[in-house]
């Protein structure tokens, strides 16, 4: 694993715990909201992988775009969508970001260049390209980042985009959150390199592994890409090893998992992770609790105004399948 | 070897069996793997995990590695099935929900649909692909579509849609038996309906025989999968105000017995489709064609079908209701075709 | 901007320029690169190449990298382009055969169908997906179908078939200015029909209208895309016999023309539908079944579909032949739906 | 380019000649054919790269599978199909391989376990993955070959199938025949990196890029990737480089070419430069032109029974669409 090359300070790491925390406690309003059926449908967390949204989102410029997969409720909040629009849509709100036609798997929002979360594993990657592409022609100097699984690194769509990114130099940054499962199978079992970078030198594009629950190194690894991709220099692949500590969905009996696996996670994950950090840059536990609930509080906030709105219209159901008529 | 044959080299130990929908579809791939040695089972998921929806828990470790996990890489999976039941195997996959098959449709279409015709069946190919389709509250719009039109659209291609626990053993078991390729498209919906009698391990059916769920004189109507639940409660309920509903559950469109559909509507003289694939181009179209093409003079009414509107489908609960055919909807239009 | 907007704000210069139907598809392309600066246009083939049927030959040097061929990624290419138009551009992809579409079914039908609704309009896809279809003799099984009912059963997409060399340019036009995901199908064996005098630079035409290509009093007779060749060709012969038939060339299955399809039928009292595509699931069934539906107590005789049997496509042209629908049997059909 | 590391003698090249001559006269025979609209439909020809063909399949076993693509008349052939059987094919003839139904680019037979060309791109990689997970069974010892292009390796679905073989150590040999085009396309524009061979690692399993004009380098890469393959040491990919020295399709003007890159081409193609080689071990050119007149010879007479065949009957167009009725 490379190691981050960004100096940093406490209130650097301070603000990104604060967001990481936003994540961490939108998961878990957003599993509490499912079990007691307010949310309806499967609804997949990404507790424990809130570094790497933190960190490769905030490596980004407002003007780049980003794909994210059905696990990107977090992705959407660190790409700057307000958790009351989240939490709206998962309870299907006129507020929500899509008026409860996108729901968990599938929100989107046009305001903040998130382009969308994707239920067809792959399928975010080809999509990617567009803005890239149209970065060439509006003078933009855009980047456009997608993030997909370890699985979908297996999907023919994905080994596509790679191609057509690297052939044709666009500003794409690729990243690959690993947390090593693929639903109910190991990403270790369905590849014969689970080195997963690797991938990308076949196409004749840089790819890195980095440390996926510490958020400085992905938004280090994250800028690097960034960077060469805005100056001219074509797309990059970042590996992000994390580790979820949560089902698949929300009833998985996580019989696939091996003994002591999530214990151990548990005790290197993002946010035990950066408060031992915090804690080594002088900043107390209370300081750190201060900002935990700070983040639990703006939650709670959400909550409680996404709960209140109105449910979207069924009589506008019908809207907007077409532009013209 | 047919599943004649096989029905008379085999001692039937008919029993019966209290099965979930979910169950009696792993009992079917019990069975196949059991009897059927070339049947080999993969997809994402399936062996370790047992199957997202528990379709096939226990059979990667009573049957080893003819029961494997794959990457998540459809057109490798289909593909390969196709090249191993060149080879003699029959292969059983699982394409975990009807939406993903459109990334790999190519190796349905394009190549399994093809293999038996273009080289006059000296190469074959066995196969079963197993998948799921339909809305549930909450599932977004790449995982709520029902597309079995695309498929009955392509020649070459059997196409099955069990709606009772027992069809979803018994039409998976033929599906595996049969020397053309099936698409066998569950639905989620019905997996854990509870658990009723399942005729198990009797003769394997032939395919393609459409099922009267419910005899009727006033009207015919027919549809196939989970739409049926509320197509029957529709029928209960006009059943009190005397309208009798005959209820034709399709469950093949390829075969297609439409036999039994025209018989059915010379009875009744009218006549009306049900289902939850979206109106236009969907096989609703396809059945009011053959009915008006065949039994025009028999109709006393204008056909009509009950169906998604042409919209993609919504997540939230309300909005799938919304759209979706409820049983009001279905009433209403059977009020109006018995009453003209 | 709107059409409407569109044409009032540029001089309308119309001429007439004489032009095969490829050369129309290649005029409107390089106008619309020319006043469309958000237009781009890409797909396998088409800059250096020109086209593998010459459909974009120039443009390349006179668009520069607005025009670019790229690697046989069709995933790639479908999903860059919804991408691309999410973000402002008006891509003009192509797909070289539509059967090479299932390859990457997924970002049409999950993807680029989706994005308006699911955001309700806040994405959308100005986006044209150009591609042929159809045989032509020793073309294989493989480069050979007619899928128009698949993506006709896509709400979200538009799809338009032209047949006339004037409808190459007018709707590929239409297609680059409507705000809707567009799928243009065209025929390759229209592609270097005789040249005639195509009106160019005119206005640009609203999507959407079936065309009367016939007048007719005897019966109404749909069609859409190459088999119209064969349609005129058995009206002309019929009307020798003293049979007039109404020729509808519906150019739009989505959106769909029912009005001008449903006022013909009221006149004629028959109607037949004709396709190439094969015929259970194909789009006459949809059409057939609106008429029963709305036209019921207007029809004299059961309605009637000529279509490809339900088979794969063989390669050899007396095979084609034997199976793909000829003027004999389209007059054969014709004549029995007017005696009847 | 890796060096053959075989020996052979006058004798082997000789019969390797003769194959390779079969395989022009075809091509040719197909084109004259053609041009006389004897033949109908697109053609695509291999002239130029019969050494891939010829080479790869002298390294198989009459057990192990084929798949191929659209430009596969000669991979047919070299895997056992007889040259008539062919020709008769593209004749629409009821002795044809699949009596007409199959045509020039999608021809199979199961007696010589050819799976059949191939005439979506890409498309066949995949399927060749079933014979190699049906040896596991069967205890066949089988090996499955499969052959595309340049321009197909961008194709997700090869992607998959490098993948899904190395992961599960299938014995599969995936040879790209690299001749530098895609139809009127460059590789080297398409791809950022033109080492084709280099994918394979990102996946995993060897990668080797060989001189595909020589039919005993083919041979011996390709015999070494099929032992390795039957031995249980799962996939291997071999980059072929080869060149076409017709046009993609008959009519083709090659506006894409380079000048002076056919005369070029010319100067090295397989029968040029394997005449050279018999030359040096002492075979003279009389001798070639006795083993090509041979190899004519047999070109013509499959050519003239061929053509006296009968037509398939259009009566029985629509039987075997299914086994079970
Ligand atoms: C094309 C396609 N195939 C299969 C699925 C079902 N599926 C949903 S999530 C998933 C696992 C994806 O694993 P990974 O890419 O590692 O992402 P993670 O869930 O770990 O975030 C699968 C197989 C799908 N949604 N789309
Ligand atoms: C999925 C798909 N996309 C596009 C095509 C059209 N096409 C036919 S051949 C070809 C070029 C293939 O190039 P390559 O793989 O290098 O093989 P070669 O023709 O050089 O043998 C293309 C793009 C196709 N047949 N299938
Ligand atoms: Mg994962
Ligand atoms: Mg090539």
């Amino acid at each position: 694993m490379s190691e981050p090359r960004e100096t940093f300070d406490a209130d650097d790491l301070r603000e990104l715990h604060r967001m990481m925390a936003v994540l961490r406690f939108l998961e878990e309003r957003v599993k509490e909201l499912r079990l007691a059926e307010e949310v309806r449908g499967s609804v997949h967390l990404a507790l424990g992988q809130e570094a790497v949204a933190v960190g490769a989102c905030a490596a980004l410029a407002p003007i780049d775009t980003l794909t994210a997969t059905y696990r990107g409720h977090g992705w959407a909040a660190a790409k700057g969508v307000p958790v009351v629009a989240i939490l709206a849509e998962l309870l299907g709100k006129e507020i929500g970001t899509n008026g409860g036609r996108g729901g968990s798997a599938y929100l989107s929002s046009a305001d903040h260049l998130f382009l969308g979360e994707n239920s067809i594993v792959g399928a975010g990657a080809p999509i990617a390209l567009g803005p890239a592409l149209a970065s060439r022609y509006d003078g933009s100097g855009r980047v456009s980042l997608t993030v997909f699984g370890d699985g979908a690194i297996n999907q023919g769509s994905v080994s596509e985009a790679f191609n057509f990114a690297a052939a044709f130099a666009l500003p794409v940054v690729f990243v690959c959150e690993n947390n090593g499962l693929s639903e109910l199978t190991r990403i270790d079992e369905m590849v014969a390199d689970d080195q997963l970078w690797r991938r990308a030198g076949g196409f004749g594009l840089p790819g890195v592994r980095i440390d996926g629950n510490d958020p400085v190194a992905v938004r280090t690894a994250v800028r690097e890409a960034v960077e060469r991709a805005r100056a001219g220099g074509g797309p990059s692949l970042v590996e992000a090893m994390t580790e979820r500590i949560a089902g698949h969905y929300i009833g998985d009996h996580e019989l696939y998992r091996r003994p002591g696996e999530v214990e151990a996670a548990l005790t290197r994950e993002p946010l035990v992770r950066s408060r031992q950090r915090l804690r080594e840059l002088g900043v107390s536990d209370a300081d750190v609790d201060d900002v935990e609930r700070g983040a639990r509080d703006e939650v709670d906030a959400a909550t409680a105004t996404a709960r209140d709105a109105e449910l979207s219209q069924s009589s506008t159901v019908r809207e907007h399948m077409y532009v013209d008529h | 070897m047919s599943i004649t044959e096989h029905n008379e080299h085999r001692p039937v130990t008919a029993e019966t069996a209290d099965l979930s929908y979910v169950l009696a579809v792993n009992a079917a791939l019990r069975r196949a793997l059991d009897e059927v040695p070339e049947v080999i089972l993969y997809g994402e998921d399936v062996a370790k995990g047992g199957g997202i929806f528990g379709a096939t828990r226990g059979l990667a470790s009573a049957f080893g590695d003819r029961v494997f996990d794959t990457p998540i890489s459809e057109s490798a999976i289909l593909g390969s099935a196709l090249g191993a039941a060149m080879l003699g195997r029959r292969p059983v996959v699982e394409i975990m929900w009807i939406d993903f098959a459109l990334v790999a449709l190519d190796q349905i279409v394009n190549q399994i649909a093809n293999t038996a015709y273009v080289s006059r069946g000296r190469w074959r190919a066995p196969l079963v692909i197993r998948t799921q389709q339909g809305h549930l509250p909450g599932a977004c719009a790449q995982h709520a579509q029902n597309l079995e039109a695309m498929f009955a659209h392509t020649p070459g291609l059997r196409v099955g849609l069990p709606y009772t626990t027992q069809d979803a053993y018994d039409m998976l078991l033929s599906a595996v038996h049969c020397d053309d390729p099936v698409l066998i498209i569950e639905n989620r919906s019905l997996y854990f309906r509870e658990r009723v009698p399942v005729a198990v391990n009797g003769p394997v059916q032939p395919i393609g025989a459409a099922a009267v769920r419910r005899a009727g004189s006033d009207a015919t109507v027919v549809a196939w999968s989970a739409v049926l639940a509320e197509v029957l409660a529709a029928a209960d309920e006009l059943s009190g105000e005397g309208i009798e509903i005959e209820v034709i559950d399709l469950r093949w469109l390829n075969p297609l017995d439409e036999a039994t559909v025209f018989a059915s509507v010379r009875k009744t003289s009218r006549f009306a489709v049900v289902h939850e694939a979206n109106l236009t181009g969907g096989f609703g179209g396809e059945l009011v064609a053959r009915v008006a093409e065949r039994c025009l003079g028999d109709l006393d009414a204008a056909p009509r079908r009950v169906a998604t509107p042409d919209l993609r489908i919504p997540a939230a609960p309300h909005l799938q209701q919304a759209v979706i055919p409820q049983v009001a909807d279905i009433t209403a239009s059977l009020r109006q075709l018995v009453s003209e």
